[in-house]
């Protein structure tokens, strides 16, 4: 490549508090067997996440180790079991598992799947004005028609005209998500919240759409969760990374140290096994036996391993591993890491 | 079963939690009696509803046994019945002074003891004996044809479903459209009038020749069967549409999963195909629905004994109706609604052991 | 369920042509039948012409008479009326409680699901003839409303079944949340977002109801529970069974309401059937004759160009 | 033997000792109530016996329905209406066209010859029956010799060789993770030993680890089995590691084939290019990437001439009426007038033909290699 | 039964004959306590247990020996001492002595729930072995008939006596009838005749009562399976006698009574006797017999049956009405009353009658004939209000109804009259068994009264057309068309059957004796 600009800037370190936090955040899900019998899904254990202005986190993690769930508690869909949310500063009370509206002008969470996240009876133009006048009190045709081309233009969906009373079913995936994009900067949200916002998405589009919630956010300052199955995409647009494992944070820190150093075994086998074009002509017995067969499964949610919950498929396991839940790790510069490879730092940390 | 050094719990994705863990068999097996086990509940909660309803639908409903025998005497005697043989017969039916908790606890008692109470119209024979002379008649008759309706409406279903758009199935789907609108009573009384009049192929009335001794020999089977025909005939004409209709679109459903379309390039034979991978699957909601069904078929046969003079529990309700039997009105009815409830449970039996995933029904 | 193709895609199959235009041209005769009957001379569907006694159809009765006289044709007019006033009411109480129980069953899920799902599967497994013979037993002497609000209010279980099960699946879509997240209350959630997407099932439920309405009527009248004033298909038929028309060979008495029932069931089975089409794609078959001439047709091309 | 193969592929080669596959000018259409959609319009490749032949392209363009008119299991209204499928059988028997064969004859190569891995492997395995008896079913109709048990036995052996602990053949598919039942379709796909198995986006539903886990699986049976692979996903960045050679399908069509290296290297279709571009990488420096401008044509009404045209940068006079044709040099083909000798306007420098980022000059400028 | 039904007897198909009961349902219940208040008891009881007296319906429906052989009042007529035949068994063998009367006739006195048969007694004691005497509270010469009630049937003291009636099914009967129980199926139920019957031999051996229905009996009937059966069947002489004219027979009976339109005098319009007349002058009563397919059968205004009762009736007030419009116009007029918008209208009330009918008798269409008749001759617009039996017989009882359609008769001038008593009024609302038209009038008492303390023919000859004349004048009720007991047959196997022309007995299953003494008549037919 010869290009030289950097992709998507990331402003340095930010001093300022964190817009939204979720603290030591746990969340169970009480789920019925058939025989009655209730067992508890540990979904989220002991999540903390700070999301900064004009900052984007990514949250990458395999399928099922809590990423929706945590996002989902950021967004207010679910009170936590234990554990705050915090926003800008304020914890947030919940009235059986619901917020209130004026969380919501704060903090909006965009699905993965723009088509099944707009009504398809609805067009454009409803989808836009409905967070309009709920959080703005927007009345008046003319205003709100000047509201709506603002939002559209905003996410580049211009000539206006074109899209604004057209059904989803008549706009491409990438327009899709551009309006629900739209509708949720509608609210003017702080925060917002993509769970996996371009997986649905065709492989060419997707920049697009990542380019574009980059703008957002280096123009409006938002904060941004980029919830991914794809570490690449990641990297692309975000500040940090926190990895997810059975959910559990596993590591956290600025994108490119975590992806170029993973310190905790899981991130590095999450790293070695994405596919990265950049290594496409590399020999491809070796890319692919350095995987040894039989690292067995993600482990269930509603028994996990004792321990730390990566032990039973992770090649450097020590007894401790099996029996003791392994403590934060501070590396420094930003980065962490919960495995008991790193665990002489944190008692180091801990004794001073 | 299957050894229980299962590997290790794992999770899968989405977010049904017990599609995502994979417990050991024994816990497998559990899960599938626990669905029973709460099906078993509900029923039991439906059954206490009935007994409920049962109790409460004639108290609350105008019209008394009393009275009615009265009327009923007057017109066929053409006489007056004094006040007191109205009093004494009040006694006979139960105290109606008494308040609505004793008069329940009696009721309660009085079913513990398979007393359904005594038949007005046949006084004194009690309700349960002829509840219980009509009742294998009904189940002989709806049991057959419906189990033949389901069977003959599924198989047809299958093949239109698989060869659907083809003209067998552009012919077969409307016209069993047109078929299962017809109203029922009205094919069994064209059937009656064609079969049992016309050509005089089939009896018109009645359940066995009279003539020969009951018991498992063969004329007496052979008649019961002579006699069944015409009405279990039009039960499955008029019924097997449902279900062919309901299969044909499963299957169409079906036949597009990726599971079949493995089968087929497994090289598997097309009956195969059919049978164990598409007609398996596409069967499993319409047997949710046989299984919802049968309280309607039940009821159904109503309809049928009525046309064929049927000695069935639904000609047992008719006339009870016809001469405000209440007792007997509300003992047919409690026993038809538990054996549908028990018709409910078996095939719900059946389906845990169809389908593996015991998918509770939504 | 695309808004597009809903309206144009509905109308596009023969079934869903046929079975409305069928079930409208009943709906008309039962709107315009007092008015047909009265003006129409002959054609009154009370009066005993007692010099046609049970014959059978001719210039005068083109439907020919009942034993009573009474023209054939103008009953099954008039009848049409009765009938479907039972199927409309009936399907109208039925689908409302069916929504009434099944959509906030499927939407809150949760208790209220609980007891609600309960409810309705009650009713599923209780056999309904009989429960409805014996209130309208009891009910001694009704009318045709009372007939149909039986017939409604015991009949919507199956309905609140399949509108719970997709007011579930809809409320769990995405775009549910989304709005949600935007801060809509839960009645516009459930009536504009929500019920909307439920309209097809809502209207293929009403068919059945119709047609279940017009088929328990009748098969109530046969078991003599009917409104004597009112004429309806099933009343007819009633009559025709007491006077013995079957046996007697009197089928102009008998097989027009007959028919009549059959075509309206028939006319909104089909209607369904586009209904049901449109939402499971799936079921959407192509003939198979289309493929066949496609196919051909590349052959021909494909001979055609390899000349 | 690893190396036979690739040195096969590298030199093109068309003889049929080494071909399984020879397509030619396969055409698939769908039926529907207006125009046919064309869904497949005159595929041409070859595949060679044992290589993995990658096929990648956007949603819709075509993926799905190639591959199950490869194996001829597409069901109306999808209708294959022309060209020819010929397979090579391994033990030298005459040459067979998929298209034309009799279902009999079809049914007689299936399995034992040519077999499949669904995208979904919940969706690909009968949720009433045992994973074991779903092997056996295969097993014995294409070996009516195999009693029940052996039958039995064969299946946990070839769970066994995709990590799954043979005791599981007794399992129904939905108590298996997701992971697990992705791998028993593999092992059940290989179970009757086919020559030819195609895959349509076998990995798409798991996460990446587990994704590597079978993929690591499937490279190292095929090295043992020596079946051939056409592998279908979306996901260019994969094929570019895992195949030998990669055909991009665009709007039905193959717009451009060669081996990994090459199209990593020297994509010459645009939209190769804007493929490969869309996908940002691991480790390497990043870059501005703007991915392919406008969306993927609607099949019903396929753009006129090239189909990319509307959303190629480098589109000139004629794009947007001449189809071009896939030219092979020196076993790399493309569909792309810039690369038709006699249509080329100018020679146009590479840097031109990158994706259309020029026609935007509000972003940062494309990378190119 | 079907095809089969009529062989594989052992005993021979000549030997039995066969009734197809059409109204008893689709099964038998094995039920013979005869004095339970059951509706539907064991079919043809009354093969085996007798009453004391019959009706004859060939002469006047005067009241008849039976078991009993004489009878004779006190002059009060308050007691009355019978003298039982002799030589009367019990199939068991046991003598009928005037010990089982007088138990029999004591039951319903002693437990009043089995007082089903209407009795007006008060008690019955023994005077000798074949001799008891009945004591009445008042002047009881018109009440006879009670006695002939197959509702009052005589039963062994020796077995009934210590059984509880209120639980007991007796499945085992012995009466003094002609026939024993031979075997009892749900469907089909087989009487055995004995050999030592008071009556004489009977020529069949056994008796079988099939449960059919009455379409199905038609077919039967047309088929030979069955002997007899009963039912109107419209157009019957074509459909079925002019098939086989000789063997096929269908005939009619008239019982007496009438089915009349029965006015609620007790509630307007119809308290007004101008009300009633009018619309009983404009009913077609000939339109209605024209549907039912028997011309001819209209009734005449007195509710008497003017063969039954020929010399009964008052010759110049046989003749049924015809519609005269303008009568009924003036007599509207008379009363102040004017038909405004269809609806009857004075002193400013306006009334919209309706016409309430049982719908199980699917009378909706001959109400419908009535409401025309109306509409046409006098504008008033009749609502049809059709009840199933239950609900039709709930409105009557309660007076909830303008006009009712329902059958009036009885056993004699008297039991055709006797409803009208104004004892029997109650108020609109309270249940009243009989007079349910609320009609009251001193004279008619009076009449009534006088009929119950006569028995001189002469006398109540006189009384009968005093009240033949007050109900034509005062209208509480008005006859549309003739009852009649419908009976068909197929004559194939038993020839020597009644016929209207020429009858005794009407051979009608269920008048006990009346069916006896048909079937001592009865003889194989030939060939
Ligand atoms: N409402 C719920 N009730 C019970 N369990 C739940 C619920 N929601 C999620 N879970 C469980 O919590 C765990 C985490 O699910 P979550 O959806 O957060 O994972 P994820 O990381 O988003 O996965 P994916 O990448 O597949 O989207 C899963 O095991 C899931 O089954
Ligand atoms: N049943 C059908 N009727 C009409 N058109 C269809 C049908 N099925 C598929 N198509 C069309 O055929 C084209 C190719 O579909 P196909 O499924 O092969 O694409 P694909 O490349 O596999 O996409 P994906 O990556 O989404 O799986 C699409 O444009 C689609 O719209
Ligand atoms: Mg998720
Ligand atoms: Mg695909
Ligand atoms: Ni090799």
């Amino acid at each position: 490549m010869t290009a030289t600009t950097p992709a998507p800037s990331a402003p340095v370190a930010a001093p300022e508090p964190p817009v939204l936090a979720a603290v030591d955040v746990t969340k169970h899900f009480a789920v019925r067997s058939a025989v009655g019998a209730r067992s508890v899904v540990r979904a989220v254990e002991g999540a903390t996440l700070d999301l900064h202005r004009g900052r984007v986190v990514a949250l990458v993690g395999e399928s099922g180790s809590g990423k929706t769930t945590l996002a989902r508690l950021l967004a207010g869909f679910y009170a936590p079991t234990s554990g705050e949310i915090v926003l800008e500063g304020a914890p947030v009370r919940q009235r059986r598992g619901r917020v209130e509206r004026g969380y919501h002008k704060d903090v909006q969470l965009i699905f993965q799947d723009p088509f099944g996240s707009l009504n398809p009876l609805h067009r454009v133009r409803h989808n836009l004005e409905r967070p309009l006048k709920l959080h703005h009190g927007v009345r008046g045709k003319a205003e709100l028609d000047r509201r709506v081309r603002e939002l559209l233009e905003r996410v580049a969906l211009s000539p206006v005209e074109q899209f604004v009373d057209k059904f989803p079913h008549e706009l491409s995936g990438g327009q899709r998500q551009r309006v629900v994009i739209a509708r949720a900067l509608a609210v003017e949200p702080k925060v917002l919240l993509g769970d996996e916002p371009i997986s649905m998405l065709d492989v060419s589009i997707r920049l697009e759409m990542l380019n574009l919630l980059d703008r957002l956010r280096t123009e409006d300052g938002l904060a941004l969760l980029y919830i991914t199955h794809d570490i690449a995409s990641a990297r692309y647009l975000c500040d940090d990374i926190v990895v997810m494992y059975a959910g559990e944070m596993v590591e956290g820190g600025p994108k490119e140290q975590v992806i170029a150093d993973p310190q905790h075994p899981y991130t590095r086998l999450l790293v070695e096994s994405s596919p990265d074009p950049g290594r496409g002509a590399r020999d491809r017995e070796a890319l692919f036996d350095a995987d040894a067969d039989g690292l067995g499964e993600p482990p269930s949610l509603i028994d996990p391993p004792p321990g730390c919950r990566f032990h039973p498929r992770c090649p450097f396991a020590m007894d401790v591993c099996r029996t003791q839940a392994p403590p934060r790790a501070d590396l420094g510069d930003g980065r962490w890491a919960r495995c008991w490879l790193h665990a002489d730092r944190t008692t180091a940390q801990e004794n001073e | 079963m299957t050894t229980t050094e299962a590997p290790a719990p794992a999770s899968g994705p989405g977010p049904a939690p017990s599609a995502a863990t994979d417990p050991p068999a024994a816990v497998r097996a559990v899960r599938r009696w626990g669905f029973l086990l709460r099906r078993l509940g509900f029923y039991a909660a439906a059954a206490a509803a009935a007994i409920v309803l049962n109790f409460l639908l004639p108290r609350l409903m105008p019209g008394d046994p009393s009275s009615a025998i009265v009327e009923e005497l007057q017109r066929v005697s053409g006489q007056q019945v004094p006040p007191e043989t109205l009093e004494s017969i009040r006694a006979i039916f139960g105290d109606p002074d008494q308040n609505l908790a004793e008069q329940f606890v009696g009721y309660l008692g009085q079913l513990a003891r398979f007393d359904l109470g005594v038949s007005v119209v046949n006084f004194p024979v009690p309700v349960s004996e002829l509840v219980l002379q009509a009742l294998p008649w009904t189940l002989l008759l709806v049991g057959t044809t419906t189990v033949l309706a389901f069977v003959l409406g599924t198989g047809l279903g299958v093949i239109a479903g698989w060869k659907a758009g083809s003209r067998l199935d552009s012919i077969l789907t409307p016209l069993t459209a047109f078929l299962s609108s017809v109203p029922y009573f009205w094919v069994a009384l064209l059937a009656l009038w064609v079969f049992g009049f016309v050509l005089g192929w089939f009896p018109l009335s009645g359940g066995y020749d009279a003539n020969l001794a009951e018991g498992f020999n063969l004329p007496f089977l052979a008649s019961v069967m002579h006699y069944g025909a015409l009405p279990a005939a039009t039960i499955v004409f008029s019924a097997f549409g449902g279900w062919l209709l309901g299969m044909r679109n499963m299957t169409v459903t079906t036949v597009r999963e990726d599971y079949v379309l493995l089968a087929q390039a497994k090289g598997l034979s097309r009956g195969r195909v059919i049978l164990r991978y598409a007609a398996r699957n596409a069967m499993l909601p319409s047997f949710t629905g046989f299984a919802m069904a049968l309280g309607g078929v039940i009821g159904g046969a109503l309809l049928t004994e009525t046309v064929f003079s049927y000695p069935g529990i639904g000609y047992l309700l008719f006339e009870s109706l016809n001469k405000r039997d209440y007792p007997m009105m509300q003992g047919v009815f409690l026993i038809v609604t538990l054996a549908t409830l028990l018709a409910n449970l078996l095939a719900d039996s059946l389906y845990v052991v169809l389908d593996p995933r015991i998918r509770e029904q939504g | 369920m695309r808004p597009s193709s809903r309206g144009s895609g509905l109308l596009k199959g023969w079934k869903v042509r046929v079975g409305l235009s069928v079930i409208g041209f009943f709906v008309l005769l039962a709107l315009l039948g007092p008015w047909l009957t009265s003006s129409i001379p002959g054609l009154d569907p009370r009066a005993n012409d007692l010099t046609a006694i049970g014959l059978p159809p001719s210039a005068d009765h083109w439907l020919g008479t009942t034993q009573f006289g009474q023209d054939v044709l103008a009953q099954t007019i008039e009848g049409a009326r009765g009938s479907l006033f039972v199927g409309f009411l009936s399907a109208v109480i039925g689908t409302s409680l069916a929504i009434l129980v099944g959509l906030p069953a499927g939407y809150f899920g949760g208790r209220t699901d609980s007891w609600l799902n309960f409810l309705s599967n009650l009713f599923i497994v209780m056999p309904v003839l009989p429960l409805i013979l014996i209130v309208a037993g009891y009910m001694q002497g009704t009318g045709l409303w009372v007939i149909a609000l039986i017939i409604g209010f015991f009949g919507w279980s199956g309905g609140a079944r399949t509108i719970r099960a997709q007011a579930m699946s809809v409320s769990n879509r995405d775009f549910v949340l989304a709005m949600r997240t935007l801060g809509e209350p839960h009645h516009r959630l459930l009536f504009h977002e929500v019920l909307p997407h439920l309209t097809g099932w809502i209207a293929a439920m009403f068919l059945s109801g119709v047609i279940g309405g017009v088929m328990a009527e009748a098969g109530l009248a046969f078991l003599g529970i009917s409104d004597s004033g009112a004429i309806s298909w099933g009343t007819m038929i009633q009559a025709a069974q007491q006077q013995s028309a079957v046996l007697r060979g009197m089928w102009w008495w008998f097989v027009p309401p007959g028919l009549c029932i059959a075509l309206v069931a028939t006319a909104a089975t089909l209607v369904n059937f586009g209904v049901d089409e449109l939402a499971n794609p799936k079921l959407r078959t192509v003939r198979r004759s289309v493929v066949r001439r496609t196919r051909d047709r590349a052959n021909e091309t494909a001979v055609g160009s390899d000349a | 033997m690893v190396t036979q193969i690739m040195s096969d592929a590298e030199q093109g080669t068309t003889d049929t000792v080494s071909d399984v596959l020879h397509v030619t000018g396969l055409t698939v259409e769908y039926v529907t109530d207006g125009d046919p959609v064309r869904a497949c319009a005159d595929v041409t490749f070859t595949l060679r016996r044992g290589e993995i032949l990658g096929v990648a392209g956007e949603s819709g363009s075509g993926k799905s329905t190639l591959i199950t008119a490869l194996t001829r299991l597409q069901r109306p209204p999808a209708v294959t209406t022309a060209g020819s499928i010929v397979f090579h059988p391994r033990d030298g028997g005459p040459a067979i066209d998929l298209v034309t064969a009799s279902p009999r004859a079809l049914r007689a190569l299936r399995w034992t010859s040519l077999s499949i891995v669904l995208q979904s492997a919940m969706d690909a395995l009968n949720p009433v029956m045992r994973l074991g008896a779903q092997f056996a079913d295969a097993l014995r109709t294409h070996d009516r010799t195999l009693s029940k048990d052996a039958a039995w036995a064969r299946a946990a052996e070839l769970l066994a060789t995709v990590g799954i602990s043979g005791d599981r053949a007794r399992s129904y598919p939905h108590e298996l993770s997701g992971g697990m039942r992705q791998r028993a379709s593999i092992a059940l796909a290989l179970a009757c030993g086919p020559e030819l198995v195609v895959m349509d986006e076998p990995t798409t539903a798991v996460d990446v680890v587990m994704q590597r886990q079978i993929l690591a699986q499937v490279l190292r049976l095929r090295r043992t089995l020596g079946f051939a692979v056409v592998f279908v996903t979306h996901d260019l960045s994969l094929l570019l590691e895992l195949a030998d050679r990669i055909a991009i399908m665009y709007a039905g069509r193959i717009v451009e084939l060669g081996t990994a290296r090459e199209l990593y290297d020297d994509p010459r279709h645009p939209y190769t290019r804007g493929l490969r571009d869309s996908f940002p990488p691991l480790h390497a420096p990043l870059t501005r990437l703007t991915g392919i401008p406008g969306t993927p044509p609607d099949l019903r009404r396929p753009p006129s001439g090239c189909p990319f045209h509307p959303r190629c940068a480098a589109r000139f006079e004629g794009c947007d009426t001449h189809l071009p044709e896939l030219i092979t040099k020196g076993g790399h083909a493309v569909a792309c007038r810039l690369h038709e000798p006699t249509e080329r306007p100018d020679p146009a420098p590479d840097s031109a033909s990158g994706p259309a980022s020029d026609t935007r000059p509000d972003r940062t400028e494309g990378g190119a290699s | 039964g079907g095809s089969s039904s009529g062989d594989g007897t052992a005993g021979g198909r000549d030997d039995t004959m066969i009734y197809g009961k059409t109204d008893g349902g689709t099964t038998f219940v094995h039920n013979y306590n005869v004095v339970g208040p059951a509706i539907d008891k064991a079919p043809n009881m009354e093969l085996v247990y007798e009453p004391l007296m019959r009706i004859d319906y060939s002469n006047g429906a005067v009241v008849e020996p039976w078991l009993a052989e004489s009878w004779e009042f006190d002059d009060a007529g308050t007691t009355l001492t019978v003298h039982l035949r002799d030589g009367v068994t019990f199939s068991d063998g046991e003598p009928f002595t005037a010990d089982d009367a007088v138990f029999s006739l004591n039951l319903p006195i002693e437990q009043p729930e089995f007082s089903i048969a209407g009795v007006t007694y008060e008690k019955a004691d023994k005077v000798d072995d074949l001799t008891f005497t009945v004591t009445f509270a008042e002047p009881s010469f018109a009440t006879l008939k009670q006695f002939a009630n197959i509702l009052l049937p005589m039963v062994p003291e020796h077995v009934w006596a210590d059984q509880d009636l209120n639980t007991w099914t007796n499945p085992e009967p012995i009466g003094t009838g002609p026939f024993t129980l031979g075997e009892f199926k749900p469907q089909q139920v087989t009487l055995a005749a004995r050999d030592d019957y008071w009556g004489g031999e009977l020529p069949m051996s056994t008796y079988k009562i099939i449960p059919t229905s009455a379409d199905a009996a038609k077919a039967q009937l047309l088929r030979g399976d069955i002997d007899i059966a009963q039912g109107s069947w419209a157009n019957g002489e074509q459909e079925y006698t002019a098939k086989d004219p000789e063997h096929n027979l269908y005939q009619l009976y008239p019982n007496g009574g009438a089915m009349s339109a029965m006015f609620n005098a007790g509630r307007p319009p119809f308290d007004d006797v101008h009300v009633r007349r009018a619309l009983a002058m404009t009913m077609d009563r000939s339109a209605i017999t024209t549907t039912l397919q028997r011309p001819g059968t209209e009734a005449g205004p007195t509710g008497l049956n003017a063969t039954v009762y020929a010399d009964w009736v008052d010759p110049e007030l046989a003749e049924p009405w015809p519609i005269d419009a303008e009568a009924a116009k003036a007599e509207l007029a008379d009363g102040g009353w004017t038909v405004e918008d269809g609806a009857l209208v004075k002193d400013g009330e306006s009334y919209r009658p309706s016409i309430l009918f049982n719908n199980d008798w699917d009378w909706g269409s001959y109400a419908d004939i009535l409401i025309n008749g109306w509409r046409d001759s006098l504008g008033i617009e009749v609502k049809p209000a059709g009840q199933p039996t239950a609900g039709f017989y709930d409105a009557m009882n309660l007076g909830d109804f303008d006009l009712a359609a329902a059958s009036t008769g009885g056993a004699g001038v008297y039991g055709v009259y006797s409803f009208l008593d104004g004892d029997f009024v109650v108020p609109v609302g309270e249940s009243a068994t009989l007079n349910q038209g609320r009609w009251s009038n001193p004279e008619a008492d009076e009449i009534i009264a006088a009929m119950e303390s006569t028995d001189d023919e002469a006398e109540l000859k006189e009384l009968g057309l005093r009240m033949q004349e007050l109900v034509v004048d005062e209208v509480p009720f008005s006859p549309l068309y003739d009852n009649f007991y419908f009976v068909e047959i197929n004559a194939k196997r038993w020839s020597g059957w009644p016929t209207p022309d020429n009858f005794d007995h009407i051979p009608f299953v269920g008048m006990g004796p009346d069916l006896i003494l048909t079937m001592l008549d009865l003889e194989p037919a030939e060939g």
